[in-house]
């Protein structure tokens, strides 16, 4: 349905596309927290809640956190940095790990190690990120005698500064298949691409057929990942709270772990972020789909 | 005369769930020079191995088994010359220079085989940067418009701008011929061009591929699994079946002798259609449509378990179609067949 | 004919051994079966109380998880005190220069059983070592010890061994053996809870809360999929809009969200997943009916006769997207196994005097400073286990209902 | 037994100009003839048929079949009917046979729709009627060649004992070999259930010689060849 939106007006109506997926999302999120059970707010119809958190998402002016003190745009910054660091990383850490792989499978594809990779991936991808996680940090208490977390980053060696921005970056990819279906999509574009007609026409006059896979991998690569966003933040709020890595996703459990005076602002503020992050992937998704398939413009079909 | 390729004797074979599959079987052709050689063959025959093998990209194991092809005057392939990594690389070299500059192909479907996010104009420029040419970006699109004109194409200059799925299905088999012929080959193939098309669309589409041919003295190699196709546009015909070359003719002077080929006649001019209706349980039809010997035996001429000519023959007669193979070295003229008892 | 005989296909994406993919996933589903009557059956005494911190009793997992302390003391007599009061002086060893017992002994026993250790001694030439303080009824024959525990002996006994090298000098080896009255396979918790009788309660949590999950997200997923597709019309586009906005809300978030709000009840937060799951189900029906809808399929089969209904649920869906469905259903599960346990290890899912696998990994975290490895690694295995079991099943399954497999 | 009185149906493309497909066209079909139809691709042969099996609607125009007017009737009265006795064979056989089912189900389930009792013998019959084994009843589509697949979709429409055959393109993509074979049973089929066939093609070479009247649709209008 989305890519027949094509031609001059396209991104904008892909942008207007974006813009209410993501207001619908935050006001319905709005309504769905005054159902929260909150003993300090008895006296207030739920009406009356749903409308004071509009007008906080609406005017945007968060103020002060109850929970933390400061000014809730603080609080977003300092805690927003470091999820973005962990999106940002896990996605280049995905990058340079399935592109040559997907490459090295699609063109040996019966070579025993391609198998091998299939299936040790196939198994790894279905053991859960917590799990992953806890094992990493036994792992990192017994062989390296240091416990991964956020603070010990700005006390510690140089050696326990890397390790504490690598661990979790391995959890986030190795838990839950995001790296198995990403390099999945990958192997089955590249294949697709050799197989096409036009491609055999491009090798029987002796060209090169390389630009077209690079062009077809960045296109698969850029569409498969933006699209995982969401799955692949989910993940990282349970890697941000075993690692104790104070982002967004700890504020998030904070915020829900309290039983009465929950801070509404600082979690629609946190809302806000996560999914502004993930509606500007999903636009990125869709523009790369219209600009990479420049006939899908003058196509019939969808 | 001059040829422009000399197959000799080849030999192609595939691993398939572990056996080895031979895909040719002592194929020999030869396309003179400025000439226009059909090959006809339905799905199976081995058609396109043999025009992959010209190309050198026969690909798996074992590929090119044995045998000898001649471009103009040298070997790009010669089996018993040296040892086998010596062929074989001197192979992939020769038709590698070759792939592109001297020989072009084009394939079944124009509209699938052109670059679906690539104007025409882009993929001209491409094609002329993979054949490393010199001209500039202008010259380039000059040259293809010209191309275009002489196919009578109403208006190449939206042709040349637009993407293949806005061109109508002439105006995409025009330009993909025309990409075809960019690089001024001097053998053109044409595997199938016309299986997608009907009667009409197919004509005026092989019309258009042997002007420009005799225009540029350009000699052409046309393959369908249709005999009307070689029949009215091609000087020679090969007739091939699981993968033997069974008859060899002109369709000009003589009409064909192997009963495969006048089976494929008979379909053609419906003249077996009209027996059928006349009598659908006739067993007297140029083919009788009942299966000689049993299902997967191997037989010496390959035609033998379909043929009808042996049904009628003596049994000491068949014996010899069962156990000695035919071949068309048994003939002198240009004229000749796989069997032992069409003359 | 043409049935080829199809060598033994692999499975999941042509990747494993059929049947044996197939069997491992419904081995492990009816272990957790079984499990789960188990604990329901048992309840309460189900959990065996021990002494807290128990490592495993099985001789090899103790081995692999838990490396006990062996002090080491260089005895040496005090000339001056001799006469009265202790002679002696034990001057602790560090392993490092010298490492008196190379093997490490267990050191759990139940009660009853025979507790037998035959240490190798790290020094060069040394004569016979003797138990210099040993619990009662412990006895050293050439070089082995042997014991039997009895119930008053419950509780830690220190045991020491005294060796001599060929210079005269002393050392003494000390460490403790606790003696249990029950078995305790894979140990206790801080809280000395038997870990087996835990991991077999947490257990309950694999098959109910996916029976939930699985259901929504099948029969509505499936459901809203296949009619938006067969249908192509208005509701099509506002259905795969709706199913995309979801989709966009990180899973994790909404099931926070309704832990919140049902004040942590797991079933309620199951509903929650299964609407989490709704979208991808949605969609994956919805690409395959559309296949069908879009080549002919529909109208040649209702040209035959077959009316709208018997066409989409019979002839698209049960003959063709039984297999889909399955591997789906089984996945649901698979995941709602995945998300009880990130949720009770987060505190917001099963709360503590309830057993959950996710609570275990909680309480198991702060003890792996302690280097008690085993209170993470069994939970761990057992979710990860059942997690694979659903998946191979579903692959398996899949294998075997997919027509275009056969 | 069927009579096509001015049929008209046209199309109405992207920017709503109408596009007449079929103008005006009248056709009387007699019992047991084979009557050819030839006409380049996109000439409007398979919205011909379709139409005149309401499997599209026509704009105006009535096919009257043994006294019944096609367009009248409600779509109920079509399937539970007249489907069994008009019917049509897809041009795409792998379109029309459920992939997910062996081909012996699929026969089946056709069966059951119109008759109740020795369903199986039903099967086997129609199976051996088109020529194949009767061990592929337990295969699936996938197994089965083009050809065979062709043979199937004959023997899905044989089961209900039709009248009429309307075939769209039926023998286009095979091999010769394969393409004489199953011109002949088709032709055999013909004479054994005294079959009334409407052959669509763009293969004169076929239609000229196999069927006993030729139309030719230009334009939207048909025009008689041979008679």
């Amino acid at each position: 349905m989305i890519n027949q939106l094509t031609g001059r007006s396209a991104w904008i109506k892909h942008l207007g596309y974006s813009v209410f997926q993501f207001l619908a999302t935050m006001v319905l999120f709005c309504y769905l927290i005054t159902f929260l059970p909150d003993s300090q707010l008895l006296d207030k119809s739920q009406t009356e809640l749903f409308t004071e958190y509009l007008v906080i998402l609406l005017t945007l002016d968060f103020g002060y956190s109850t929970l933390y003190g400061d000014p809730i745009w603080e609080i977003l910054l300092d805690a927003g940095i470091k999820t973005l660091f962990l999106i940002l990383t896990s996605i280049a850490f995905i990058i340079l790990f399935t592109v040559p792989l997907s490459m090295f499978t699609a063109y040996n594809n019966d070579h025993i190690l391609s198998r091998f990779l299939n299936k040790a991936l196939f198994i790894i991808s279905s053991v859960p990120i917590l799990v992953v996680a806890i094992i990493i940090i036994a792992l990192s208490v017994s062989l390296l005698g240091i416990v991964p977390e956020l603070n010990l980053f700005y006390d510690g060696s140089n050696f326990q500064k890397v390790a504490v921005l690598t661990l979790p970056l391995f959890a986030i990819i190795i838990g839950d298949g995001i790296l198995f279906s990403i390099f999945e999509t990958l192997q089955d574009k590249i294949k697709k691409i050799k197989s096409e007609p036009w491609v055999k026409g491009i090798k029987a006059r002796g060209g090169n057929i390389n630009k077209h896979l690079v062009r077809g991998i960045t296109e698969s690569m850029i569409v498969s990942v933006t699209g995982k966003i969401s799955f692949l933040i989910s993940g990282i709020i349970v890697v941000e709270l075993v690692f104790n890595w104070q982002g967004l996703g700890f504020i998030l459990l904070d915020i829900f772990d309290q039983s009465s005076q929950r801070d509404y602002a600082l979690l629609i503020a946190v809302m806000a972020f996560i999914l502004l992050f993930v509606q500007t992937s999903g636009f990125i998704r869709r523009f790369t789909i219209m600009k990479m398939n420049p006939e899908k413009k003058y196509s019939s079909a969808v | 005369m001059s040829t422009k390729i000399e197959i000799k004797d080849l030999n192609v074979g595939f691993h398939s769930d572990g056996q080895t599959k031979q895909v040719l079987h002592q194929v020999s052709l030869i396309v003179p020079e400025n000439k226009k050689i059909g090959i006809i063959g339905e799905s199976g025959s081995g058609k396109t191995q043999t025009v992959l093998s010209i190309l050198g990209l026969i690909s798996g194991e074992p590929g090119v088994i044995s045998g000898k092809i001649k471009y103009r005057d040298n070997f790009i392939l010669d089996t018993s010359a040296n040892s086998k990594k010596q062929w074989k690389r001197i192979y992939g070299e020769k038709t590698q220079l070759l792939r592109g500059h001297e020989i072009s192909i084009i394939f079944q479907d124009a509209k699938a085989s052109l670059i679906p996010y690539r104007t025409i104009e882009e993929q001209a420029i491409e094609t002329w940067k993979d054949l490393n040419g010199n001209q500039s970006r202008l010259e380039i699109i000059e040259n293809a418009r010209s191309l275009l004109e002489e196919m009578n194409l109403s208006d190449p200059e939206r042709v040349l701008r637009s993407y293949p799925n806005q061109l109508s299905g002439g105006e995409s088999q025009r330009a993909y011929i025309m990409l075809a012929l960019l690089g001024s080959p001097s053998l053109l193939i044409a595997d199938e061009p016309t299986s997608s098309l009907d009667r009409e669309n197919a004509d005026n589409l092989l019309n258009i591929i042997k002007k420009l041919c005799s225009d540029k003295k350009i000699s052409l190699l046309l393959i369908s699994h249709d005999l009307r196709d070689v029949i009215e546009h091609t000087d020679q015909i090969y007739v091939l079946f699981d993968g033997h070359v069974l008859e060899q003719f002109s369709p000009k002077n003589r009409t064909p002798t192997h009963p495969y080929t006048k089976f494929l006649m008979s379909m053609v001019d419906g003249e077996l259609i009209k027996e059928l209706k006349a009598d659908p349980d006739s067993d007297n039809s140029v083919t009788n449509l009942v299966q000689n010997g049993n299902m997967n035996e191997k037989y010496a001429c390959p035609y033998y378990k379909f043929c009808s000519l042996s049904r009628t023959l003596s049994t000491k007669e068949q014996q010899k179609c069962k156990n000695e193979k035919p071949s068309l070295e048994m003939f002198s003229d240009n004229n000749k067949s796989a069997c032992w008892h069409d003359k | 004919m043409k049935k080829r005989n199809l060598n033994a296909k692999t499975v999941g994406r042509g990747l494993f051994h059929k049947t044996g993919t197939l069997a491992l996933g419904v081995t492990i589903l009816t272990t957790l079966i079984i499990l789960n009557i188990f604990s329901h059956l048992n309840g309460e005494n189900l959990i065996k109380q021990g002494p807290r911190g128990l490592p495993p009793q099985i001789a090899l997992f103790q081995i692999l998880l838990y490396t006990p302390e062996v002090s080491q003391y260089l005895i040496e007599t005090d000339e001056w005190a001799s006469g009265w009061g202790d002679s002696e002086i034990r001057s602790p060893l560090d392993s490092d220069d010298i490492l008196l017992l190379k093997n490490t002994p267990l050191i759990t026993q139940q009660i009853g059983k025979t507790y037998s250790f035959r240490p190798e001694i790290g020094l060069q030439d040394y004569n016979e070592f003797t138990l210099n303080e040993a619990p009662e009824g412990m006895s050293v024959q050439d070089g082995e010890i042997t014991w039997i525990p009895d119930e008053n002996q419950v509780g830690e006994n220190n045991i020491a061994l005294r060796l001599s090298d060929s210079d005269g000098l002393e050392y003494e080896a000390v460490y403790s053996v606790i003696v249990t009255e029950e078995f305790f396979p894979l140990g206790t918790n801080r809280r000395g809870q038997s870990l087996s009788g835990l991991i077999v309660a947490g257990s309950k949590w694999t098959i109910v809360p996916g029976l939930i999950a699985a259901s929504i997200a099948i029969f509505i997923g499936g459901f809203m999929g296949a009619v938006s597709a067969y249908h192509k019309d208005q509701l099509d586009s506002v259905l795969s809009y709706i199913a995309d906005t979801t989709e966009s809300v990180p899973a994790l978030i909404i099931v926070f969200l309704i832990a919140a709000a049902t004040q942590f009840n797991v079933y309620y937060i199951m509903i929650g997943v299964g609407i989490v799951l709704l979208p991808s189900v949605q969609n994956i029906i919805r690409s395959n009916t559309l296949q069908f809808v879009e080549n002919q399929f529909v109208e040649s089969s209702s040209e035959i006769g077959f009316k709208d209904r018997i066409i989409l649920w019979r002839e698209i869906i049960w003959y063709n997207c039984k297999s889909d469905l399955i591997s789906l259903a089984t996945y649901c599960f698979a995941f709602s196994i995945l998300i009880e346990v990130t949720i009770s290890y987060l505190g917001l899912g099963v709360q503590i005097p309830d057993i959950s696998w996710g609570v275990l990994l909680a309480e198991g975290r702060s003890s792996l400073l302690r280097e008690e490895y085993w209170m993470t690694v069994f939970p761990a295995l057992a979710i990860t286990a059942s997690i694979l079991g659903f998946i191979f099943l579903g692959a398996g399954l899949k294998q075997k209902f997919d027509p275009k497999l056969k | 037994m069927l009579k096509v009185t001015d049929l008209k149906k046209a199309f109405k493309n992207k920017d709503g100009t109408k596009v007449e497909i079929l103008k005006k066209l009248n056709i009387e079909i007699k019992k047991g003839e084979i009557l050819g139809i030839i006409g380049e691709s996109g000439c409007g042969k398979t919205t011909f048929l379709r139409t005149v099996l309401r499997l599209e609607e026509a704009d105006s125009g009535s096919v009257l079949y043994n006294g019944v007017d096609l367009m009248k009737i409600s779509k109920n009265e079509i399937r539970n009917k007249i489907r069994r006795n008009l019917r049509y064979v897809y041009q795409h056989p792998e379109a029309s046979l459920n992939p997910g089912v062996t081909v012996g189900k699929s026969l089946l389930n056709t069966c059951k729709l119109f008759h109740t009792n020795e369903l199986e013998k039903k099967v086997a019959d129609s199976l051996e009627l088109v020529g194949l084994p009767f061990e592929y009843k337990s295969s699936f589509p996938h197994e089965l060649s083009g050809g065979e697949k062709r043979r199937a979709v004959l023997a899905r429409a044989l089961i209900t004992e039709p009248q009429m055959i309307f075939a769209d393109e039926p023998f286009s993509g095979l091999d010769k070999i394969l393409q004489a074979r199953l011109i002949q049973s088709f032709l055999r089929i013909q004479k054994q259930r005294e079959l009334t066939y409407i052959l669509v093609s763009h293969d004169q070479s076929i239609i000229n010689n196999i069927s006993d009247r030729i139309f030719r649709l230009q334009n939207g209008i048909l025009q008689q060849i041979k008679s």
